[in-house]
């Protein structure tokens, strides 16, 4: 009997090898952390990495070989989020729209042309995509989204307004979600085009979050020209398109992160260890409960990578299921309780927005928000994973 | 790494899903939860014998010993099977058992356990006592002459289908048998730490299933001219009970294949919430029908409380997962290699 | 400036004083506690303390003076809660329904005819009531209910099921809601009847709870002849005249409970610092939250308290306001909590059922569900008290 | 027994709500909030000064010290009107030092305080701190030549509008301020009861005012082709906000009369929830909004953040509480009788 197996075999077990000797020589050859506030410094930073990565033959790992991706499996995948985050290594940053979310939509429904076009340089590290999905008015209801696009001629011309953008002030080029049929309702209608951030029109004003910082920005559309041949996929198939596109972002985007998360926690631990209030057994057990929490988090993604992995041998394209809703539920929830948490071991100095930890507190506000709220989540799974009848 | 089951796997909780549904039908289920607890039904013996012949107590053992030689991934899903069907007994002190105590892998022998808090389940229906304080394991016959276990007396159990009695642990009667303030010695510490994943995986099962119950009946049941599964409240609270289901469940088949303190801790924790909290959501969902004696989800409730306080408390758990933290720089999810099939 | 006051007046102090003297010599001449499982029993002993209630001066305290209670404040009525409570006094038991839901809702709304025949046996202790108005298809959404009165001269002919009746077995009479217009939908239509018990056409069918004992009943209802004088309010008038018991029902009835709950609280940290619980820092902390939510409690039935007498004074009728919600909210779910909590402080002996927690933990379970159900008063906050769109 | 507001009271709070809505509008917050710390508005002391000219830091001293003679009720009704719309400053401190420091009851001086934590609050804007550890209440002036406070550090405090210091507290330069290890004097308890009470108001206001944000947010935000506030989780989040709010007013208001310690303890607990999980609710139903800085529910959470972090913490209020349980036979729901007004 085959039973269920946690071992990796030994071409995963070289893989990790490999990849944590790389990182040992690679990382103290990196240059200093650029400013937060310093977008161009930033963007050059994540390039940077991608391209060393891309060097190493590390680039685009979970992406197929034929997009020129190494066509990892998951769980190799999973060992590489692992092993950069355990050595510290740079975040994804600036290139996580283009290796997450556009690339592998253009890698899954793409033409030749369009794959050979794109996938290339997000590989190398070479041009930057931002996302243009949300629209002031069309947020949770995306569907519901007003931008246009006109056809004229060779190229669609396209106005209207998005929001929520990351990165977009350091962006080449915008995955866009616009209706191309005036006429259709809701879902149907939309196009999913490929735009140069630098094309007449088009205006980018930062968003300051509550965190002071500016990660996300508004874009404005003014008669853009979006050359036809800049569509993925079918004119008003756009919704079925970006589907997958999200799939991806709420399935293996934030396995990395857990692994982060179980390091910050281990260093809490030591810091009420060291400031006296690990004395209180409500604030130990408080932690000890966050440590189940992340493990079976870390679990889950495993889980969720062999089903992926199964997807791929048995010909799916490794898109990430529906399940992905349940780990992007309990991990926005279990992040938020993590640096509450931290609040509460770092006492008054938890008031400290200088405070890495506080930081990060406000920044995970966000995390039931963004992507899919917690409410959008838990519609999903009612309605498509236990097939409750359509709430109204 | 492969965290899918195989066919085999696949093959075999169907074989105990459907043995289950042909010996240990709803209908027993209800006779050994009478209301009147004179004429509730003891202990099925015969059933116990089937569920030996089966191989439910001796999977793990070797083919040399009589067993299939399979690990703890293949006891799981069998006890998960089990916790969904709230079949009764103590399941996992019999299967920790087989091979120490005569007759316990084959099902002719009930093994129940003695645990720290001196809670006993079904000590009348058993024939033997695991001691798992001390270091070593120890059996000892319920009727064994010396006494050791006269002064423990019958609770009144909240779980009808779950006999317990109680042994103040101050006792003396029971000094012979060290249970107190000696360390827990290897094969001791493991045990537990089986009976604890076994334990979990019963909750899973029974998390999995009132999951099930509450989907079922909110479909169907109508409430202000449609399914009440229609109303965005009640959808999200069947949402929130599929996530502890799934989330214990990779935690649970995690801790069969590494059996590490932190999966296994987690599991316990997780697997725990999850039976009672989808028990309490699920009862509250069926509302008033969900309260009577006659709906199956009381059941379910009574036995993950029982469970809960089995093996490995929450407090427990959270506290060796907090010590977990201090002695481990961060890299903790890099599993070590399991011990292949984790057979004992 | 006159100030906000918690001071009781000299007729409050004396009020309290005296129902302390009579409890300290009532208490001890009352016969002991009958058998949880023996309702004539129960009965007749709850009765016997509504009897000497009334014998004292104390039936119906916070009735009317017309309908032949006492005419007392909402204080008075808090305090005579909270001394009875602190005093171990009886519960209101088979009386509830005639004292809290049936008797208020014959005074405000009944006949002077039908108030001289109902009244003062309720006061008396002499006829118990019971409630038949949810049906095994109509709980959450009660005016959905299919038990139907056929006028027949000057009876109604009535037809259908109740359940969730508690003491249908000892009762003497029914507040029934009924359909008297079937071609009306929802909650018109409805008529509100005083039904004997004891009418031919009526059986009642015990209904086992999960804590094992028998506290509801089923009502199966054949062809029951209930005259027309027996009809409380206007034929068809039934929805508004129950909705007036139903306010009385989540607001006062539970304020006495909130003594009774913090008291075992106390008992609660008395038997955790014997068992040696009381060194975890978590659950200590624990029960402390909950001192803290039964404190606020009771303030909020005192503030409730307040606004009714002020309604009394400027010409209501002191019928609880759509405040109830939020505390039978809040108190369900700490009630709940409190038996938990209690389970912890246990350990093992949580398991035993011979354990009054034990039981009272059961029994907390129906508080989420029973008087409205905890979705149920959030519909009512968010769209009767915060004016949201209706739910949908 | 009347726990209503009188209708003084009510005009006393609609007084200082107008007063706020005239001198402190929704732009001079944000002028104090400016994203760039060197751009915002200082604390404003002609304000200061109009707030004593009204009364609220002398309304409790007696007539003849220039107070208006009111009580903790009046007090609790005023902070609330400042906790609602975010008025930055030591008010609390200031407040308590009116009678005990020149110029504090007027609004002259703007007096801070440092607490056990060692956290302190508009330091640099500050003319006092008191000191509220050791047997009797002391004030310090802010430059009293000693040094005494150089050793704190300015934080970059998570709220905006409120500057923070942090001193050790384990600073050598404090130890003359008898800040450790001594029993609190009966007027210092007393005055950190009021200040906790106190700052339980402000909670309370906020948590009224995030409720209210909300609940406009939601009636005018379509999505899906209706409001969200149709959607029944929508709905059910601010059904949970109005509960935390008005059960953190009945216990806010009654502690204004009772002043005991289990009232105060819980006033502070539950308003602080209140403030702090309205905030966050009110956040997460703004969707991508409520985390942009131009939004106001931010300095909401960061304010009851510091605020929960003053005076009385969670687990100092849930001790205090627990052991409360201990002392009282059960029947603590019978209040004393209140002091008359409760003027100090």
């Amino acid at each position: 009997m085959t039973a269920v197996d946690l071992t990796r075999t030994r071409e995963e077990e070289d893989f990790r090898r490999r990849l944590r000797d790389w990182l040992h020589r690679t990382l103290p050859t990196l240059p200093p952390k650029p400013s937060p506030a310093d977008w161009p410094a930033r963007r050059a930073y994540d390039c940077a990495w991608q391209r060393a990565l891309y060097d190493a033959g590390y680039a685009g790992l979970h992406w197929p070989a034929d997009a020129g991706g190494q066509g990892a499996t998951p769980t190799q995948h999973l060992i590489f989020l692992e092993e950069t985050e355990l050595a510290g290594a740079p975040y994804v940053g600036a290139n996580f729209v283009g290796l997450l979310h556009a690339g592998p939509t253009i890698a899954v429904e793409g033409t030749a042309t369009q794959r050979a076009r794109w996938l290339p340089p997000i590989l190398r590290g070479e041009e930057v995509w931002c996302q243009g999905f949300s629209e002031p008015e069309a947020g949770s209801d995306l569907a519901s989204l007003r931008t246009r696009a006109v056809r004229d001629g060779d190229a669609y011309v396209v106005t209207g307004s998005k929001t929520w953008t990351s990165h977009a002030e350091v962006a080449d080029w915008c995955e866009l979600l616009v209706r191309t049929d005036l006429s259709a309702p809701g879902h149907r209608g939309l196009s999913w085009l490929a735009m140069r951030m630098d094309a007449p029109g088009v205006t980018v004003r930062p968003l300051r979050t509550l965190a002071g910082s500016t990660e996300f920005a508004e874009v404005f559309l003014d008669e853009v020209r979006v050359p036809v041949a800049q569509r993925v996929g079918a004119e008003n198939d756009g919704w079925r398109v970006t589907m997958v596109t999200l799939s991806f972002e709420r399935g293996t985007a934030f396995a990395g992160e857990v692994v982060a998360c179980r390091r910050t926690l281990a260093l809490l631990a030591r810091a009420a260890q060291e400031n006296g209030q690990w004395e209180d057994a409500a604030l130990r057990r408080r932690l000890g409960r966050l440590n189940a929490e992340f493990t079976a988090l870390w679990r889950l993604a495993q889980w969720n990578a062999s089903e992926a992995a199964h997807a791929l041998r048995t010909g799916g394209r490794g898109v990430p299921g529906v399940g992905a809703s349940v780990f992007k539920l309990r991990y926005s929830h279990a992040r938020q309780d993590l640096y509450d948490a931290a609040a509460e071991a770092l006492g008054p100095l938890s008031l400290d927005a200088g405070h890495e930890w506080t930081l990060e507190r406000l920044s995970s506000l966000s995390y039931t928000i963004a992507a899919g709220t917690s409410q959008i989540q838990q519609n999903i799974i009612a309605e498509r994973i236990l097939g409750l009848p359509r709430g109204r | 790494m492969d965290f899918r089951l195989s066919e085999d796997q696949r093959a075999l909780r169907a074989g105990m899903r459907d043995l289950l549904a042909a010996r240990f039908p709803r209908e027993k289920l209800r006779k050994s939860a009478e209301a009147d607890p004179a004429k509730r039904a003891p202990l099925d013996r015969a059933l116990w014998r089937e569920l030996g012949e089966i191989g439910m107590f001796s999977l793990r053992l070797s083919e040399k010993e009589g067993g299939a030689g399979l690990g703890l991934p293949e006891a799981v899903l069998v006890f998960e099977e089990a916790g969904r069907a709230l079949l009764p007994g103590p399941l996992a002190a019999t299967h920790l058992a087989a091979g120490l105590v005569p007759g316990a892998a084959d099902g002719a022998t009930v093994v129940t356990a003695l645990e720290g808090d001196g809670v006993v389940e079904q000590l009348d229906a058993a024939d033997a006592v695991l001691l798992l304080e001390g270091p070593t394991v120890r059996a000892l016959p319920v009727d064994d002459g010396t006494g050791a276990l006269a002064a423990a007396r019958p609770l009144r159990s909240v779980d009808p289908t779950t006999p317990l009695h109680y042994l103040p642990p101050a006792d003396e009667a029971m000094q012979g048998a060290e249970r107190a303030g000696q360390a827990k010695g290897l094969a001791v510490g493991r045990l537990c730490g089986e009976a604890a994943l076994l334990t979990a995986a019963q909750q899973l099962g029974s998390a999995a299933r009132t999951l099930e119950m509450a989907v079922a009946y909110v479909k169907v049941r109508t409430q202000f001219a449609r399914p009440i599964g229609a109303f965005q409240a009640v959808q999200h609270v069947c949402a929130r009970m599929l996530a502890r289901t799934e989330i214990a469940r990779s935690s649970v088949y995690a801790a069969s294949l590494t059996m590490t303190l932190g999966d296994t801790c987690a599991a316990k924790l997780l697997a725990d919430e999850a039976a009672v909290r989808n028990a309490r959501d699920c009862l509250q969902l069926h509302g008033g029908l969900g309260f009577t004696w006659d709906a199956d989800v009381h059941l379910h409730l009574k036995r993950a409380w029982v469970r809960q306080a089995q093996w490995q408390s929450a407090a427990k758990a959270e506290e060796a997962l907090a010590a977990a933290l201090l002695e481990d720089p961060g890299d903790c999810m890099t599993e070590t290699a399991n011990r292949a099939n984790g057979a004992v």
